[in-house]
């Protein structure tokens, strides 16, 4: 990569979530949550990441993380995109996520739906970042899935 | 000579493989008819490696610059030709081994472990007796492991399975149907569609060795049906055209996610702590260390050259040289094809015998001519002791392999004669 | 600039290497810091593929034709030259296996079945927390599977073993010790010798990991007296400048010969019936299939070219550029090596810490730079959990490496920490 | 090879012992005897082989041999050079042999010694065939070590 393509890759907005992160820690919650702990195998980043779910609604998702800047500053975006939204919106936006990652720097992200998501774009051409910012919001997806089916603390 | 069904390229594809232009002692021109031991390589397949080695090389998946970057995507292109040219179901159902025999042993070794599809005594294994040895003493080590009972198909004199006990040996207590798709030493193609649905109706998983079968005949495992597809298939890069170092096990994802692990090592973990492990997904889960890199990127543009050509215009140019070697061989006294007799039933190898001369004796003889075949065992005692022989000599060509060639070896048989004064005697 | 020590033709030895010449994206040279990973091939490795490629293809053993001799001499050179490379008492005693992961799976795998060294219950295997990934996973599956049980010698806080609880580790329970003779990770070199001889009192079989030692080390097994010499030794082709999808497992007459089979399959057999099979001797036993024919002889190539050059010489040249990284690295604020400090008393692997940046994103800045090093767990993860550390950058050098690569990753780290601002945080 | 290779390979000689093996089959003997069962895993000759020897004497050399002319023909000449002599000379032979088949075609066979088998000499120059040509010897130098340890049946 180039210096050039480095500061697609670190926009501002992905360096001041990785300092500031947004809904870091775990929560205790009562009611429906599920928790799942994700592992990028190849470097060893990690994610535990509980998911708060009530009327359909996602009340919290609460997180530790161990990573990179780019896996943090996704995990705290993730935060912010879908807490508060129903369960369905944020699956919408999640898909939305994924298609841009996985667009290999070819798909425009929608601002509207994806906010400070869409500094993710430069992330999107360097293959082996893409899973760096997919971690948590596979884990979101993963445990979101279980408190829907029921599977999760009630 | 032109002969319907070969391929209308031929002296095209030869120049391909620099082998091919090389001659041996005494200046004799080299004929290479021993594809079904190891098939020679074209350029592309040699350039697509130095180009690798000279300019992209690193390790993969672990390492995160460009050079890493480049590696491992090469490699996973490399999984993905291999996926389209077997039509697999999915990409990560193709797991690369350093060879096809090891690929039947990771099946083989991992169900003797606890999971769904454990073997335990009382089960059943059932195999052929026309297997490669390859594909035979995994199992005999699995069943002694186990406890578990080896059963084998018998052959017929015409070198088929013998079919007619297929209602007495796949039963409820079949675990794994293991068999080749075509038979290195006798060239039968078997009927893996009606075995795999029989098996399947009992529960039991099949596994095909198609080693022979890859080289030289289409395979689409989507558009089987589900009850006719096998669960696992393996086959050897260096049969392809491709590189030695590098094998494919193909299996359903079903079938390998409940199978452990093999080797455990690098590549093949989610995470490791003192106090135990857990593994990847597949591919990678069976996938233990640094992969065979450069050479699956050889394996990738391999197949990429066969699917090229045409895997249909491959087997139809197999199909005429073979129907053509055995009329040739037919027209020398003393000889006898072990295997069946029609060539569209059959691959490209052709195992034979010749009263009063031993292979080796025969194969040396070719030899001072240039011409390459192999004798021996070919890595199938049973099949040669269910003949009644202990060795035999066999020719197998490719989609390289000219008519004239043919001719060549069906001459230098008669110098064979000649040379141990056979009619003499 | 000049340092002691350093590879008098370094930029003769650099020339050998054609990716040494590549530039990145944006023009940028490529600086490679990532050799502990794989290493680059010198010309020599790769020509002698293509030539084996190109003229001498055969399968080997089993084929009796001009081709098929002179490949199996080649391949049976390669055997030469590695057992010349690593001082191995006797050349059947080398047995090539797909990397060093499988060689140690091998021996992990066929301590489970019935033989005068099976493990069972109550039965100890040690090993150690620096271990690579692969040396430690055979070893849980193998405890798992027989009821033995795992034990691990822990770390001193400079990365070195802690052998003070040596006594209480290898004792009358311990069948197996398996440990690596350098870190890939620390640098660590660990003192074999002496935990050798510990082991043979007890009447356990030493298993070494020699993956970074046989890159750098001179190694000469003959040499060693029997009673610190280990049982088996296992590296891998591609940390030697050799090819990937070649390993090497080294192992006493005796130790192999008290070992079953582990792949079964062609090659390995003496016989094969129906009723049951008999295996060839070392090495063959063990090399179950067509092995990796042109990568052993691509790199009997590249154990030639070390010799060549001279273990001794390269071994002084790592110390050289591993003082000297040591010392530009500790220049950098905020940075912490893992492992020794001590450039004699290690290996070229430097694996470190950046306050404030996580590895991923310090590799991601150098590479932006062309400096290709490695971040993550390096498959060490226990060693990581150690050190408190869940991953870290690791640079490091071989034979090609010149002291300003070092200047340029130092000066790289630099920028790294003004790129993420960290004086200012 | 060349067509002169092959004839160097196999000369007359060769060719008569293999049309016309000595001593072949397998002989029962009261005494000491032992019987071995060699294959060269290779290309599956086989040999079973059955040596008698008394007061230190080789009495006979037996066998039941599967393979190629040149496996053959050795077991045939083993036959005439070993037979009758003591176990001690028959040794010598074998070493001479075994050093003429592992020259790759350097050494000068001692007619007075290997007699018919310095046909062989032309067999030195192809290792895939050396194998061939020493399978019966080395199954004769091992039954004969059983006998002489005392292991055969007597
Ligand atoms: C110490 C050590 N052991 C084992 C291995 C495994 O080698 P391979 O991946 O080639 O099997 C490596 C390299 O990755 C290593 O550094
Ligand atoms: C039918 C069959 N199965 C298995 C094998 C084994 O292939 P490999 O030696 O590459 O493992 C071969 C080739 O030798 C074969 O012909």
């Amino acid at each position: 990569m180039t210096a050039q393509d480095l500061d697609a890759l670190y926009q501002e907005i992905i360096l001041d979530h990785y300092k500031k992160p947004h809904g870091k820690g775990l929560r205790e919650h009562a009611g429906h949550t599920a928790e799942v702990h994700h592992v990028n195998p190849t470097c060893g980043d990690e994610v535990t990441l509980r998911v708060h779910v009530s009327d359909g609604v996602v009340e919290d998702v609460s997180y530790d993380a161990l990573g990179c800047s780019i896996s943090q500053a996704s995990a705290s975006v993730l935060y912010d995109l879908v807490v508060g939204k129903s369960v369905d919106e944020a699956m919408a936006i999640h898909q939305a996520f994924l298609t841009l990652m996985q667009g290999k720097g070819t798909v425009e992200p929608d601002e509207d739906v994806l906010e400070d998501g869409i500094a993710f774009a430069g992330v999107a051409k360097f293959p082996a970042r893409v899973k760096c910012a997919l971690l948590s919001w596979m884990a979101w997806k993963d445990a979101t899935a279980q408190v829907v089916a029921g599977d999760g603390d009630n | 000579m032109t002969l319907e069904g070969l391929l209308p390229e031929l002296a095209v594809i030869r120049k391909d493989f620099p082998i091919l232009e090389r001659t041996l002692a005494g200046g004799v021109p080299l004929i290479y008819l021993d594809s079904a031991n190891t098939s020679q390589k074209p350029q592309v397949v040699i350039d697509t490696m130095v180009d690798h080695l000279e300019h992209h090389n690193a390790n993969i998946a672990r390492a995160m610059h460009q050079l890493g970057a480049e590696s491992t995507e090469a490699f996973e292109a490399a999984r993905d030709k291999v996926a389209a040219f077997i039509g697999a179901p999915e990409r990560d159902e193709v797991i690369f081994t350093k060879n096809a025999s090891e690929a039947l042993n990771l099946v083989a070794n991992t169900l003797v472990w606890p999971g769904e599809r454990q073997v335990g005594p009382g089960d059943e294994i059932v195999i052929t007796e026309m297997e490669h040895h390859s594909n035979i003493v995994p199992w005999q080590l699995l069943t002694q492991r186990t406890g578990a009972t080896l059963r084998w198909f018998g052959l017929t004199d015409d070198g088929r399975l013998d079919l007619s006990t297929i209602d007495e040996l796949i039963t409820e207590r079949t675990k794994v149907v293991s068999l080749t798709w075509v038979s290195n030493m006798l060239g039968t193609i078997n009927p893996i569609a009606e075995i795999t649905r029989k098996a399947h109706a009992v529960g039991a998983i099949v596994v095909v060795d198609a080693s022979q079968a890859a080289p030289q005949l289409p395979i689409d495992l989507s558009a089987m049906p589900v009850e006719e597809r096998p669960d696992l298939l393996a086959f050897t890069g260096h049969k392809v055209v491709g590189p030695t170092g590098i094998g494919v096990l193909w299996g359903s994802r079903a079938v390998l996610d409940a199978l452990p692990p093999f080797l455990g090592g690098g590549e093949m973990i989610e995470t490791v702590r003192m106090e135990g492990s857990t593994y990847a997904g597949i591919p990678h889960k069976f996938e233990a260390g640094t992969p065979p890199i450069v050479e699956a990127i050889g394996l990738g543009a391999a197949v990429d050259y066969l699917a090229h050509i045409g895997l249909d215009a491959i087997h139809a140019h197999e199909k005429a040289i073979t129907g053509y070697a055995l009329e040739g061989l037919r027209s020398v006294k003393g000889l006898t094809v072990l295997g069946p007799l029609d060539a569209a039933a059959r691959g490209g190898a052709i195992s034979f015998e010749l009263d009063g001369v031993h292979p080796h004796d025969i194969a040396q003889v070719l030899d001072s001519r240039g011409i390459a075949v192999r004798a021996g065992h070919h890595c199938a005692k049973p099949a040669h002791a269910r003949f009644g022989v202990q060795s035999s000599t066999r020719m197998s060509s490719y989609l390289y392999t000219e008519p004239r060639e043919i001719d060549a070896l069906v001459e230098a048989l008669e110098y064979t004669r000649s040379y141990f004064k056979l009619d003499r005697a």
